[in-house]
């Protein structure tokens, strides 16, 4: 009988990764980019978990925790940052901040 | 004895300098008077040594103080008189005496009077210098002494402006029938430095040849040293050192800038170009008579060029009516005889031969340099005539000076010339001989042609102010006349003294032996007296009759152009050598190195520049950009893992 | 069930954190005092933070426990001590900045100020474990803090660097959660040193999923360090910011970053492995030199200054490359001399700060500083003197520093690499040598909207003078500097 | 075989929302398709008996995450469909694509990590929570605290960017205005 | 006296750093005085110099880096000790020549510091040292260049600077793999020249760190095809800045390849003579004609000078005393002479304000002392016996003909074409009728030019009839360092070449 072993753990978790990596390097709209950061770590998270399982070690756990709390502060951060942007510019736009190039 | 070295070795120096200290100044006659009283004392200071040397026998040689020394290099200020040097010693000091004196006269209008002296008192002690010198770097002190006073000499009237070239042989400055002698002194100046610059090179090399192969540059040591060389070397040391002569003496193909540097106050032609640095090249070759000795075929080539030039310089003087510049041409020839006399080994006759034309060449300049003084610089022969009548003494100096050089007996000239042409039949060079022979009847010729058309046959000016060619002849001043004198005297009687001055100088250079019947040595001086008198002879017979020599006819000839153009020479060195090396050089800083070598230069600036800029294309500012840009370095990480995981 | 776990507190060695809870406790500290009483002026906060930082200092000099401590994840070595020296000192000469002649946005919260606090704790977290997790939680609460700095300058292009250096920092976490996860998979263990051991008790197997660990890894400090192609925030952020900010971003969180970087190769470059050492060949070459490139055509003399730090920060990184003691005492004395040097020329920029620069399209033109040896000789010497020790012109400091990593690199047999490392001095010299010509050769154009000095009071002078001194005088004390660094690398075995 | 089923189903189901979430041009499904993967992820965590972790990621995630986006979007009033050009998607797409493909190749290979000693055993007797309690606050205390602060530093951040002090920027005034104390609101007034 | 180096060194920059606080009327009198202490100082040295020992003198050492070799090493011999005196001398006389009149202050300070690292290099014995004169000594020729100079002054600077910067970096890294060869050899760090002549290099490591060297130098001195921003540099700076640079700074190239590429690559300059050889003849006779062809006085000189530093490097790579203390005669010959010759053209342009020959013509009667002046330097220049410039020019071929009698021959056409150079400058400029109208009431040499030039004419006339008190110790330590070549040169044939270019009779 097919058992899951941790590759298809990694794997799924590299796929989740990606979808995020591609949602960040796609996105236009700040929000949305954030969002796929967030999927990024969250697919990090599987994979530690699964780490920590196949591991017998609760490590990974740890760092999953950690991952979550630095997750989260970086949602307060980022939503400061763009509310600051829009009280200014009424929009949340990745195009609209280019005002330093060269 | 030391202090008269010291003293006819200085005194001029010290004239020099005095007469420098006012050269800025307006014209102040002590200068002139000062220089030539000094002069005077190294003169008697040279008789005295020349006494000297004459009665004991023994030569003086003073080391002065060190001056190179480094490594195997040991080259001090050394000075020796001995028969050679003090022949030469005598000779210059005399002749440019004689000249100071005489220039007083010729420069009295002359704004920049003071510093005529001071340079000519300098090239006196540069000569003294290049003669008295114990070892060859001396002597070229000497040789690079008299270039910058004759480069100085020959500029003397810089302010004078460059002549436009024409096509017109009447007009242009590369003809001798053109008034102008180059074409400018200032150009004139120049060509002179640095065609004797040529020739210093080569002198350079042949002493570098010297000091590498004996470690010394001192004459002593150098001749009793040199016959351990091998031949190949001896031949290049001979050529590179006669090379040098070539340039100082104008031999072919350096003659030119003796012609052009007829720009310079005559008794500057008379001093440098006629009497003294010109022979320089001839004092060299005897000198160093102990190398060219052991290489006699070099010396047969030195014989074969001098008689080329012998003939070559009387050729042109034929046609020329540049009064100057035919002198300069009668000089050209005779130094071809002296060399010819070194060449076949016969060193003192060379000597003697140069101390006799001194004598008669420097008071023919003189005479000439009076006759353009009374005729305010006028040059042309054609346009003067009948002067005898206005200037008797200058007239008889002159023709005495003419008959000399034509080698007449009993005058200075016969007993050197005639020996030269003994020498040649006796070494079996009848070519050579030949040559010279028909070249004595030139120089009688185009002597006498000058004579003539100055002194006699009709006026060729005008005596009414009105007229463009005015003129108003006179004698010039008495004290001028009376430093001829002296010349002119030495001029006819040198000779006379060859029994005392062969015995004196045999003690130093080598005996002339000369293997011809006495039968043949007498028909030989008959013939050569014979086309000399010919060619005086048909020059006095055919100008009283017809007034001119050459008929229009024979003007249009192509040989007269080629004689009356100097064959050509002039216009040779302008369109092969000067103005492709301007062009080349224009080429080399605007192509070259503008274009090329710092166009590399900013190239590369500019690339890494321009990379700057296209850089800058990664930095659009735009966040999503920045974050692909994040994807594309782990992208290429990536490829780098699969590509070269097998790296550990 | 649980049986009760008994800890020695000796065995916890709470010495070890100390220097961190200072900082902390300051911070605290801070805030309370903003809690009782409002609109206080901000020289009492800064000097407060200074006294903070003092302390901060001193519990780091005087540490002398083991180097290990709480459970082994602190890790109080050499290099731990010495780059907390570089990061407090570096912070305590730039707090003095604040206490500049105009008025700017961030300055009127307290809370700048203790933010600035929690980021240098941040900062000594991420150099004083090999813990991957505790690095990176410091990591990010000292990005975290970083951010909200930046951005508390308030201006559009403040908000926008921050916005950007925020997205981007997110991503590059991204990249170090996966790195991490990959290397606890492979060794299961989060701490460098365990790491590396069963690395090399695996011979490094499986090597492909090692690589693919440290590319994600390379990737994010990368960031960090602004190595291309990850640097390409570095211009922007560093222009966004006020000159003070970009000065130090410019070197503290980079000495920090540093650090993790040494710590992290050490395990590959101990046993000198090929890829590593190709890889880094690739990324510090090109460091060194693109942005050298780039900075030649900027127009605004902070943002060259942007792009000359990322170049001096790949220098450095050929430091790591090389790896040898050599080389690693070369990192630290070259970045302490560059704090020095960097700090005063940033410095100088904040001094010549001034409000009413409409019409420039930035804040520091070069054209702007046309001619100023002729209004102020002073100020003109002495930027001309951080940029001529920037470019490496001996004897001001920074040509010690280079010599020491070329001299480095050529010990370590990397000849090619010390060649490149000279070519690329020479490119820098010419930007550095652009902004000396506007100074010193150039007219001044009189444009009333130039002031200068407009920023300046002696607390700002103080800091620029003790940077001249330092960046003058240090032939004279590179000898025990440098004796002491040896001594504190050398017993942390790099 | 159970865990078999629930694996690919969640995954097939986590995928397909984060999918979603990366692709739709509606900021509202993106929000719930987020909040709902962030939920079937933590059934993996159920599923790895890391039940702690699966309740954080719920607490943390849907509760607080996803209303401060909710808000976050409120206040940006992108309720409605977000139109983004993108530059060139292809080009994105495949760097992307190579890249996962990549790392899943290299994945493919069996982690040999097996043999690596747990440092920090399981102990299956206490149950998850108890585990996750006693390393928490044995080895991992130090972390914790620092996490702690950085919540307190992204808190303040939050706070202070988002605060009505930042609506004036001191920074982009004069001296001049500063000078003669203006109240904040006139100031604000003038910006206006 | 144990520390004379060293006052000699910072007494300048010491002044300097005081002299801001001078006003900047009385600045000139203060950089006179200063710099003439300063010479009045070297020439002290000079004579507390003991001529009979070749080695070094007046040696200081502390160390600066101990664990890394370095140290703050001075000392004096033979070869340095007269690029010494003439820094300084010539730095006097164009400070009391200057006729700048902007920000005088500035300028005269920035002297004071190039003095100060002009005579560092000259006397460090530490590599790193002597490299940190080195670099030092381009910042104050850039703002003097940059600051004072024509229209296109900053290109020029910046040029300069950057061109020789990149040069001296390569040698840096040369120095510091030297360094790391050392330790490896001894195992201890060491920059000193001293300790460095004690070790033998294999061959191709000695290749390769000529190389590295030669790039550093080539470029300074400068060598074909380096050369580029030499005239430009000329061309630009004012009066002063073309003085210092031709007087002193290209000697810092050629006294480079004299203290350090010679005793430390004795096999590799062996195998290079030839190569360096070609280069310099190339140098002489291609600056000769592009010098010929320039329109502008100071770029003939500039030209000129490259041209004349070709015969230095030749006579250098003859490797025999002969030729290396003939070049070390032409460096002090040339830093007068062409300093000189900068000077007078800077006299010329302060009157008329352009440097076109063109513009010229017939200055000879209104200008007569000039010309007389300008006349002594342009012959001294082309190498006239009896001038300073002969006697290095003769000793440099002279040297040199002992390696390859044909490369001299035709090295020596640079005493023809220098003469057609200068001489034909000098037509155009002072002979020939005055064209131009505003030529007609220039002003002759005044007062501080005069005591500013005839100085040097005295220098020019005295030393070329009696170059000994020069000679002397200068042969004393070209004699070691040539005995140290041969000793230190590990192939037979670089030891044979050594010895027979040594010795009389074994030239062909």
């Amino acid at each position: 009988m097919i058992g899951i072993t941790l590759n298809d753990y990694l794997i799924l978790s590299t796929i989740l990764f990606m979808i995020g990596f591609y949602g960040t390097i796609r996105r236009k709209n700040l929000l949305m980019l954030f969002f796929s950061t967030e999927i990024m770590l969250n697919a990090v998270n599987i994979g530690l978990a699964a780490i920590s399982k196949f591991h017998g070690d609760l490590t990974g756990q740890m760092f999953a925790f950690f991952i979550i709390a630095i997750a989260a502060s970086e949602v307060a951060v980022g939503l400061g940052l763009l509310i600051l942007w829009f009280k200014r510019h009424n929009t949340i736009d990745l195009d609209s901040l280019q005002s330093m190039k060269g | 004895m030391e202090s008269y070295l010291y003293i006819a070795l200085f005194a001029p120096l010290v004239g020099s300098l005095f007469a420098a200290l006012f050269g800025n100044t307006p014209k102040k006659l002590f200068t002139g008077i000062v220089t030539s009283g000094l002069l005077g004392v190294s003169l008697v200071a040279s008789l005295n040594l020349l006494y000297y040397v004459l009665t004991t026998g023994n030569i003086v040689h003073v080391n002065m103080l060190d001056w190179i020394v480094i490594g195997n290099v040991n080259i001090p200020f050394g000075f020796v008189v001995d028969q050679v040097s003090v022949t030469m010693m005598v000779v210059v000091t005399t002749v440019s005496t004689m000249v100071h004196i005489h220039s007083i006269g010729y420069m009295d209008h002359d704004r920049s009077f003071n510093r005529f002296f001071a340079w000519l008192s300098a090239f006196v002690f540069s000569m003294m210098i290049l003669v008295m010198s114990d070892n060859f770097a001396g002597l070229f002190i000497g040789w690079e002494g008299v270039g910058l006073c004759s480069w100085g000499l020959i500029g003397f009237w810089y302010h004078k402006a460059d002549i436009e070239k024409s096509n017109d042989i009447e007009k242009s400055p590369f003809s001798t029938l053109s008034p102008y002698s180059s074409i400018s002194p200032g150009y004139a100046a120049n060509e002179a430095f640095i065609m004797n610059r040529v020739a210093d090179l080569a002198m350079l090399v042949g002493l570098f040849l010297i000091f590498w192969n004996l470690g010394t540059l001192q004459y002593d040591e150098v001749f009793a040293k040199i016959g351990g060389l091998d031949h190949g070397t001896v031949v290049a040391i001979a050529i590179f050192l006669f090379i040098g002569a070539m340039g100082k003496s104008a031999q072919f193909p350096f003659n030119q800038w003796l012609a052009n540097a007829m720009e310079g106050p005559t008794p500057v032609s008379a001093l440098i170009h006629a009497a003294t640095m010109v022979t320089a090249g001839v004092y060299l070759v005897i000198r160093a008579n102990e190398i060219f000795t052991i290489v006699p075929e070099v010396g047969y080539f030195i014989a074969c060029l001098g008689a080329f030039v012998a003939i070559f310089a009387a050729s042109q003087a034929l046609v020329a009516t540049n009064m100057k510049k035919i002198i300069a041409f009668s000089t050209l020839s005779q130094l071809g005889y002296m060399f010819v006399a070194a060449g076949l080994g016969a060193y003192w006759v060379a000597l003697f031969h140069l101390a006799t034309h001194a004598f008669f060449k420097s008071v023919l300049f003189l005479g000439a340099g009076n006759v353009m003084h009374a005729m305010n610089d006028e040059i042309n022969i054609k346009k003067m005539g009948g002067l005898k009548a206005y200037m008797p003494q200058t007239a008889l100096i002159m023709t005495i000076a003419s008959v000399a050089l034509a080698g007449i007996f009993p005058l200075a000239g016969f007993f050197s010339k005639d020996l030269i042409l003994e020498v040649a039949f006796g070494a079996h060079a009848y070519i050579i001989w030949a040559i010279l022979w028909i070249t004595a009847g030139l120089t009688a010729f185009y002597s006498f042609r000058l004579v003539m058309y100055v002194f006699y046959g009709k006026e060729n000016w005008s005596h009414n102010k009105e007229d463009e060619n005015y003129q108003h002849p006179h004698e010039t001043y008495s004290y001028v006349i009376a430093a001829m004198a002296p010349l002119a005297l030495l001029a006819i009687v040198a000779g006379w003294f060859k029994a005392p001055f062969v015995e004196m100088i045999t003690q130093k250079l080598p005996e002339l032996e000369i293997h011809v019947s006495s039968m043949t040595l007498w028909t030989l001086i008959l013939i050569t007296s014979a086309i000399a008198l010919s060619g005086i002879a048909y020059a006095v017979l055919r100008y009283n009759k017809k007034g001119t020599y050459w008929s229009e006819t024979f003007k249009d000839r192509f040989c007269y152009k080629l004689l009356a153009n100097q064959y050509y020479m002039p216009h040779l060195l302008e369109n092969v050598i000067n103005k492709p090396y301007l062009a080349l050089s224009k080429f080399s800083w605007k192509e070259l190195d503008m274009k090329l070598i710092d166009a590399i230069v900013d190239g590369i600036a500019k690339g890494i520049y321009g990379g700057g800029e296209a850089g800058t294309a990664m930095q659009s500012g735009n966040l999503s950009k920045a974050l692909k840009w994040m994807a594309i370095g782990i992208f290429v990480l990536l490829i780098l893992v699969v590509a070269f995981s097998n790296l550990k | 069930m649980i049986e009760p776990i008994s800890i020695d507190i000796a065995a916890l060695n709470l010495p070890s954190l100390v220097p961190m809870l200072v900082a902390i406790v300051g911070a605290l500290a801070i805030l309370c005092i903003d809690l009782v009483t409002k609109n206080l002026h901000k020289s009492l906060y800064v000097m407060l933070t200074i006294l903070i930082l003092l302390i901060d200092l001193g519990a780091v000099i005087g540490y002398n426990g083991a180097t290990r401590g709480f459970f082994d994840v602190m890790l109080v070595d050499g290099i731990a001590i010495l780059s907390q020296i570089i990061i407090i000192v570096g912070s305590a000469l730039f707090v003095l900045l604040a206490l500049s002649q105009q008025r700017f946005h961030e300055y009127r919260y307290p809370e700048y100020f203790a933010l600035f606090l929690f980021m240098i704790a941040g900062f000594q977290f991420m150099v004083a474990s090999d813990n991957l997790i505790l690095i990176f939680v410091g990591l990010e609460t000292a990005s975290m803090a970083l951010y909200t700095l930046i951005a508390m300058h308030n201006r559009d292009k403040s908000t926008e660097a921050a916005i950007k250096y925020f997205t981007m920092g997110a991503m590059a976490a991204g990249f170090f959660a996966f790195g991490s996860m990959i290397f606890y998979g492979i060794t299961g263990s989060v701490e460098l040193g365990q790491i590396s051991q069963s690395l090399v008790a695996s011979n490094f197997e499986p090597y492909a999923l090692i690589l693919l660990g440290t590319v994600f890894i390379i990737a994010a400090l990368g960031f960090k360090l602004s190595l291309v192609p990850f640097h390409t925030w570095a211009p922007d952020v560093y222009e966004g910011s006020s000159s003070a900010m970009a000065g130090y971003m410019s070197i503290v969180p980079k000495i920090a970053t540093f650090v993790v970087a040494l710590r992290f190769f050490e395990i590959f470059v101990s046993v000198d492995n090929a890829w590593i050492e190709m890889v880094l060949y690739v990324v510090v070459i090109t460091t060194m030199t693109l942005p050298n490139m780039v900075a030649l055509v900027q127009t605004d003399v902070k943002r060259m200054l942007a792009y000359s730090s990322v170049s001096h920060a790949g220098f450095v990184m050929g430091a790591i490359l090389v790896g040898t003691t050599q080389a690693t005492e070369g990192l630290f004395l070259y970045w302490i001399l560059f704090t020095f040097t960097n700090l005063g020329a940033f410095a100088l920029l904040w001094i010549n700060r001034t409000k009413n620069d409409h019409g420039f399209q930035s804040d520091h033109p070069f054209e702007k500083f046309s001619g100023l040896i002729k209004i102020s000789p002073i100020t003109a010497s002495i930027m001309g003197l951080f940029l001529l020790s920037l470019a490496g012109v001996p004897p001001f400091s920074l040509f010690w520093g280079k010599m020491f990593l070329i001299g480095a690199a050529v010990n370590g047999g990397h000849i090619v690499l010390a060649l490149i490392m000279a070519l690329n001095s020479a490119i820098a010299a010419y930007y550095y040598l652009k902004l000396i010509v506007y100074m010193f050769l150039k007219e001044p154009q009189n444009d009333d909207r130039i002031e200068f000095m407009g920023n300046a009071n002696n607390s700002l002078r103080t800091v620029v003078g003790i940077s001249a001194i330092v960046t003058i005088t240090s032939i004279f004390y590179i000898d025990p500097l440098l004796e002491m660094i040896s001594t504190y690398v050398q017993i942390s075995g790099f | 075989m159970f865990e078999v089923v629930a694996f690919y189903l969640f995954a097939f189901l986590t995928i397909a929302m984060f999918s979603v979430t990366v692709i739709t041009k509606n900021a509202l499904y993106a929000l719930s398709s987020l909040a709902a993967g962030m939920i079937f992820i933590s059934a993996f965590f159920f599923l790895l008996d890391a039940e702690f972790l699966g309740a954080v990621q719920i607490v943390v995630y849907t509760g607080a995450v996803m209303a401060l986006y909710a808000f976050g979007m409120m206040f940006f009033d992108s309720i409605n469909d977000v139109k983004e050009h993108v530059a060139n998607p292809r080009l994105t797409f495949m760097l992307t694509g190579i890249v996962a493909l990549i790392v899943v190749f290299i994945f493919i290979a069996p982690v040999i990590g097996a043999n690596a000693t747990a440092h920090y055993p399981v102990h299956p007797e206490y149950g998850n929570i108890q585990d996750v309690g006693l390393v928490l606050f044995t080895k991992y205390l130090v972390p914790f605290e620092v996490a702690a602060v950085m919540l307190l530093v992204a808190m303040i951040g939050g706070i202070i960017l988002a605060g009505k002090k930042m609506d004036i920027s001191v920074t982009q005034m004069s001296e001049h205005d500063l000078d003669n104390h203006k109240t904040d609101t006139e100031i604000a007034k003038d910006l206006k | 006296m144990e520390h004379i180096l060293s006052i000699l060194i910072f007494f300048p920059a010491f002044a300097a750093a005081i002299g801001f606080i001078v006003d900047k009327d009385a600045i000139r009198t203060y950089g006179i005085t200063v710099t003439a202490i300063e010479f009045l100082l070297s020439c002290f040295l000079w004579a507390s110099f003991d001529s009979n020992n070749a080695g070094m003198q007046f040696t200081e050492f502390i160390p600066i880096i101990s664990q890394y070799g370095i140290a703050y090493n001075l000392g004096l011999d033979g070869i340095s000790l007269f690029l010494v005196v003439m820094t300084t001398f010539m730095t006097m006389i164009s400070i009391i020549g200057l006729t700048e009149k902007r920000d005088l202050k500035n300028l005269i300070i920035t002297v004071l510091f190039l003095e100060m690292t002009m005579v560092g290099v000259f006397v460090a014995l530490d590599a790193i040292i002597f490299y940190l004169f080195w670099e030092l000594s381009l910042v104050p020729m850039l703002y003097i260049v940059g600051a004072w100079g024509g229209k296109l002054r900053i290109y020029a600077s910046v040029k300069f600077f950057l061109y020789t910067f990149t040069g001296s970096l390569v040698m840096l890294v040369g120095m510091l793999y030297l360094g790391y060869v050392y330790f490896q050899a001894t195992g201890n760090w060491s920059f000193s020249l001293l300790d460095w002549n004690m070790m033998m290099l294999p061959y191709n490591m000695q290749l390769w760190l000529f190389v590295a060297f030669f790039l550093g130098f080539a470029i300074k001195v400068p060598m074909v095809p380096f050369h580029t921003w030499l005239p430009y540099a000329h061309g630009q700076a004012p009066t002063i800045g073309s003085v210092i640079l031709a007087a002193v700074l290209l000697k810092m190239g050629t006294y480079g390849f004299i203290r350090f590429s010679l005793p430390l690559f004795p096999d590799a300059s062996v195998a290079m003579m030839i190569p360096m050889a070609i280069l310099a003849i190339i140098a002489i006779i291609y600056t000769a004609m592009v010098a010929y062809a320039q329109e502008d006085m100071k770029q003939v000189i500039a030209y000129s000078s490259v041209s004349h530093m070709g015969v230095i490097i030749l006579g250098i790579f003859a490797l025999n005393v002969e030729g290396i203390g003939g070049s070390l005669f032409l460096m002090i010959s040339h830093g007068i002479v062409s300093g000189a010759l900068f000077m007078l053209v800077g006299v010329i342009y302060d009157r008329r304000h352009t440097k076109m020959m063109s513009e010229f013509g017939g200055l000879a009667r209104v200008m007569p002392m000039y010309a007389t002046i300008f006349g002594v330097m342009l012959m001294a220049s082309v190498g006239l016996p009896l001038t300073i410039g002969f006697v290095g020019e003769f000793l440099s071929l002279l040297g040199f003909f002992a390696v390859s009698p044909v490369l001299t021959a035709i090295a020596g056409l640079t005493i023809i074409l220098g003469a057609v150079y200068m001489l034909v400058l000098y037509k155009k400029t002072f002979f020939g009728p005055i064209t131009n109208p505003l030529n007609e009431k220039l002003q002759d040499l005044k007062g501080r030019e005069i005591t500013a030039l005839v100085p040097l004419v005295m220098l020019v006339v005295y030393l070329g009839v009696y170059p000994k008190p020069i000679l002397d110790p200068v042969d004393k330590s070209v004699k070691q360092l040539v005995q140290v070549m041969y000793l230190k040169s590990v192939t037979p044939e670089a030891k044979t070449t050594i010895a027979s270019v040594n010795t009389i009779g074994e030239t062909k």
